[in-house]
């Protein structure tokens, strides 16, 4: 009989730092889900926020940026001691295409991840345009490597890679090549340019939306967007529906529900 | 008129549905899209003066039967709302707003903006279970229901309905009490108060730690409330709790309701909801030969 | 003391669950028999002074997620009944004896007659929703509830356990006055007040209208209860409303129970439900280092 | 989405005289149940009660005799008129055996009815004892003989059938036969006789009991005998379990819960 909460308790298994910000908890159960998909993780005592499931099935695991008093209190967190889990929730990629262009910024590859080893592993040729402010900050990049797409690096110091914006990178990559599809996951402004891009080169796009969350399970609407809700209509949307919110990149609801600017 | 239409303190309503306060109602636009499937009208977010953020995460467990939730009020403040409630009001389908405070005086105040926007009624939460200071401890006893109602009353010109705690030994006299008031109806009921536990974390999982329980686990209890009340008041009934199916709204519509508020089950259905309970009524109104909801309503005293 | 023992004002259980009044214990064969299925403890039918036919058929309505019952305490009065409580007590696990009455003196009465057949205690159904005069009017205020658990300790030397309603703002206030009163422990919680309505019929199912709800749905309405008054009172608490499974069984425990009821649960999962459950809780245990019942309870409070 | 109340609306399609006491009421829906099985039936306002599905299938109907309000009630409704009923309950008769001996008193022949059609047709022989107090209370026997069972009549008053108890019609098919099951429902007193028989003739039987039943739903445990519930765990019981009941045939529970001799 299935625990009447939703909520599924995992004991952290190992924290596997990525770069000088970005961890990766393991946990030892499985999680069964669709590349995109999150969960809402609970540190108990402290909060509650979505993470992607960056190691969908037995290797259950997230990959979560130190940004605030829930992200640092889950990274002090040792082996053995538990955290809580519902979900996963809301709609993934939709994988498609023989050849895929991928762009990541920020912790966007955390999300992106398990859904180049799909593609990868169902047999499409695989681009990830991956930037990060310094190389340092790169995240998965061996692993996109070894799942065995070409990956294309771009940092805004120029540390690796092409100096610039992944946009640029991905903009270069579309004119030039014959993908079919583009999957993308980071900050707002990125999506909003590639999703330009999308319209003018006609490469259609998916992308992974973030949005305050509360509940998760599409009650609260915190994570509205024109009508549409995060968490459960998204969080990938695709380039049709994207084409059509007029808040992307514009506005979002803040903890109380206040319409406030995207940076 | 057609079959499903009801009058409900002069509101006039396409059908008996209506999207209940505090579920897809932060925004306008969602609004908006809950009467595209078929709501006959929208209730608001509960909003206060001032901005709120309501209780951190978690704030909401999924049940077998129902949901706990402990939002905690989080809401932009009146002012900045009365935005959401114009991009709502474009539907074309009643909007009422609801509205909470700490006080009469508050209440009042909040009311009053609100009614500013034109809103077609104001909604009183009196019955918040997870909010200390600004629900059902101020719906608690009918002489504050009584007091708080009257305040409203001298200071708003629409129909104002209260929205009562279902926590009580009597809510029927709470109801009374509404009516004394002045209420123009009654909205029964708000959460049970509620709590689940992480045995393997042994903790509350609700950061509140209590919360309030929606959705089918609550629906005889509601039915149970709009039934007392109804032979306590003349003013109309809004029935609310655990409505998701056709059958659920007959049920609070017999009891005594003149309309049903559904949030939960949006949740559980989608928001189809709508438009499935309401071609549910259409049927069974048409099978049983009941040519409109009033003709319905109250018919389980008999 | 193997680690699901638990010792509740005295009685030693070699598990904390009871099987609870109301559910197979008319007779004192069932009661035997829910033993053999694995109860720690049993409580009997609730018994008044002179026998009761209860409330016609229909008397109860199967809902997804529970029960609403309207029996409306059958029994065939305390002297009869003793015979079952005769053969109950052959199981060799505690028999506690539930009561109700009309007035103070009456309960009195009753437990004393009860207490007379050696139970290990009396439990006060002071709680009825659907029993006018009987259950929950008698038990609805904190003085009401105090001057009871006076009358019945004065009369009776076993524990008294004062069984609770929440169709009530303050069950912990009821609790307090329990204590005060002199109960040797509290029961949370009995049935919320509740109806269901046939549509096609135009009327409520139950004969009585109103009955009890019970079952899942309200769980986490009894946890709550169980939670608030863990706070309130230093007495043992004995958590009952919803238990199917252990982990329901570790929310009750945790927010603060000694031991849990389980009633509804029957129906749903038949008797072997009472293994099931304390296997579940010995594999918890295990699990997460817990050597005792006892060093769970109230954990959720910390 | 079923009604979430167990309880199932039934327009009355029609009323047939069984007999001077007994009448058939056809609903306009389907109830499929095995043989044995019970309903709940409410007459609306009056009361409600525990009846064999004599007609299971698509004429879903039950036969009932007026002993009381409630099946007073129940024979003055009119077809249009409407019932609920919540069901099929209980455990019902387990068809076995290639020669089969059916003994029936009163109205047990409303629960047996099914029995014989399903065990004809299951290629079984089948002797029907059919007892009644005079000719014109015989019920179902043209039922029985158009399925195929050899019927055998006993009367108390000797109007048709051989005169005498349908105990002695049944020992003396039992001694004489070679049947290797015995179904019965009626009377307790009978269903005694019956275990009796059974036991010197090594013929094994399944009986149906009736205890005053308010749940149906086996909580209320007005229905018990020996911790047995007849809702639930009946009403059909084997003889096996028939043989330990110390009640059976002489005390059973009153609405009050108290113990009473059965007469
Ligand atoms: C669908 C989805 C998937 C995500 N996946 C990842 C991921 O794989 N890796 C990752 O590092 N981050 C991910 N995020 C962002 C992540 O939720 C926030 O970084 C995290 O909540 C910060 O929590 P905090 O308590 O440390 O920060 P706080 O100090 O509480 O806040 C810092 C900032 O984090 C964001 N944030 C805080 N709480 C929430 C919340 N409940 N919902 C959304 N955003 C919040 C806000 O922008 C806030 O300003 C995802 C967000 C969403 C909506
Ligand atoms: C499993 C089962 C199957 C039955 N099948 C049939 C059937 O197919 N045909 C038929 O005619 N009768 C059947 N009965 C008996 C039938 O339930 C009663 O005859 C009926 O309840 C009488 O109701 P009343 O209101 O007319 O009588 P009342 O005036 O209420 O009582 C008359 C007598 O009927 C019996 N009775 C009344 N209520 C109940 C009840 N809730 N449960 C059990 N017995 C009750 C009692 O012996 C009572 O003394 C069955 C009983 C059981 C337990
Ligand atoms: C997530 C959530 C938030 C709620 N917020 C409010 C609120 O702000 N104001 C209010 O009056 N009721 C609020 N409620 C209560 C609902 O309006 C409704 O009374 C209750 O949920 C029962 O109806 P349901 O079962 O259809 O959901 C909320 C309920 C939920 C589930
Ligand atoms: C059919 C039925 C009869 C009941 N009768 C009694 C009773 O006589 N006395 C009592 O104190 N509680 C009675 N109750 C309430 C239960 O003891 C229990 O408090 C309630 O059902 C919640 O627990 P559960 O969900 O495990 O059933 C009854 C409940 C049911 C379902
Ligand atoms: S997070 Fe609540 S609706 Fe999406
Ligand atoms: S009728 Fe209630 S237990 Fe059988």
């Amino acid at each position: 009989m299935p625990i009447d909460s939703g909520v599924r308790v995992f004991v952290i298994t190992e924290q596997v730092d990525e770069t000088p910000t970005i961890r990766t908890v393991h946990l030892d159960g499985s999680m069964h889900a669709q590349p995109g998909q999150f969960v809402m993780v609970w540190v108990p005592g402290k909060d509650e926020f979505p993470m992607s499931i960056s190691y969908p099935g037995e290797r259950f695991g997230i990959t979560y940026k130190i940004v605030g008093e829930g992200t640092r209190h889950l990274s002090i967190m040792r082996p053995g001691e538990k955290i809580g889990v519902r979900g996963p929730y809301g709609k993934g990629y939709s994988i498609e295409g023989e050849s895929i262009l991928v762009v990541a910024g920020g912790t966007g590859m955390a999300a992106l991840a398990p859904m180049v080893e799909q593609a990868v592993a169902s047999s499409a040729s695989v681009d990830v345009v991956l930037g990060a402010r310094t190389q340092s900050e790169l995240l998965f990049r061996t692993r996109c490597e070894r799942a065995g797409a070409a990956v294309h690096i771009t940092t805004d110091d120029g540390s690796d890679g092409s100096k610039g914006l992944a946009t640029d990178k991905a903009k270069e990559l579309l004119e030039a090549g014959d993908h079919d599809m583009m999957y993308t996951c980071g900050p707002e402004r990125m999506i909003v340019g590639l999703l330009e891009l999308s319209r003018t080169t006609v490469v259609p796009m998916q992308a992974s939306l973030e949005r305050y969350m509360k509940c998760g399970i599409g009650v609260c609407d915190s994570c509205a967007i024109d009508g549409k809700h995060v968490c459960v209509d998204g969080p990938v949307f695709s380039h049709e529906v994207l084409s059509k919110l007029s808040d992307l990149g514009r506005t979002r609801l803040n903890t109380s529900g206040g319409r406030i600017p995207i940076d | 008129m057609t079959e499903l239409e009801v009058d409900i303190a002069g509101i006039r309503m396409r059908n008996p549905t209506m999207l209940a306060s505090g579920i897809l109602n932060e925004t306008g636009r969602s609004m908006v899209d809950v009467t595209k499937a078929g709501a006959g009208a929208v209730v608001t977010k509960s909003v206060g003066l001032e901005p709120r953020e309501g209780h951190p995460n978690p704030c909401v467990v999924e049940l077998e039967c129902g949901l706990i939730n402990a939002m905690g009020l989080p809401n932009p403040g009146i002012d900045a709302y009365l935005e959401e409630v114009a991009v709502a009001q474009g539907s074309g389908v009643p909007v009422i707003g609801s509205v909470f405070g700490g006080s009469e005086d508050e209440i009042a105040e909040v009311a009053k903006r609100m009614a500013s926007a034109g809103v077609a009624a104001v909604e009183l939460n009196l019955s918040c279970p997870h909010a200390e200071g600004l629900g059902a401890e101020i719906g608690s006893t009918p002489d504050m229901v009584e007091s708080i109602c009257k305040a409203v009353k001298a200071s708003v010109d629409v129909p104002i309905f209260a929205k009562l705690t279902p926590n009580t030994s009597s809510i029927a006299s709470l109801a009374s009490a509404a009516e004394e008031g002045g209420a123009d109806g009654i909205v029964a009921i708000n959460t049970l108060r509620a709590m689940a536990i992480c045995p393997e974390l042994g903790r509350p999982i609700l950061s509140n730690r209590f919360g309030g329980l929606s959705g089918k686990a609550v629906r005889a209890v509601g039915v149970r409330c709009v039934y007392e009340i109804f032979d306590a008041v003349t003013i109309p009934i809004i029935g609310v709790g655990g409505v998701t199916t056709s059958n659920d709204a007959l049920e609070y519509i017999m009891a005594g309701a003149t309309a049903v508020q559904m949030g939960t089950a949006i949740w559980s259905e989608g928001a189809g909801v709508f438009s499935d309970v309401c071609d549910g009524l259409g049927e069974f109104m048409k099978a049983n030969g009941y040519g409109s909801v009033e003709e319905m309503k109250g018919i389980a005293h008999r």
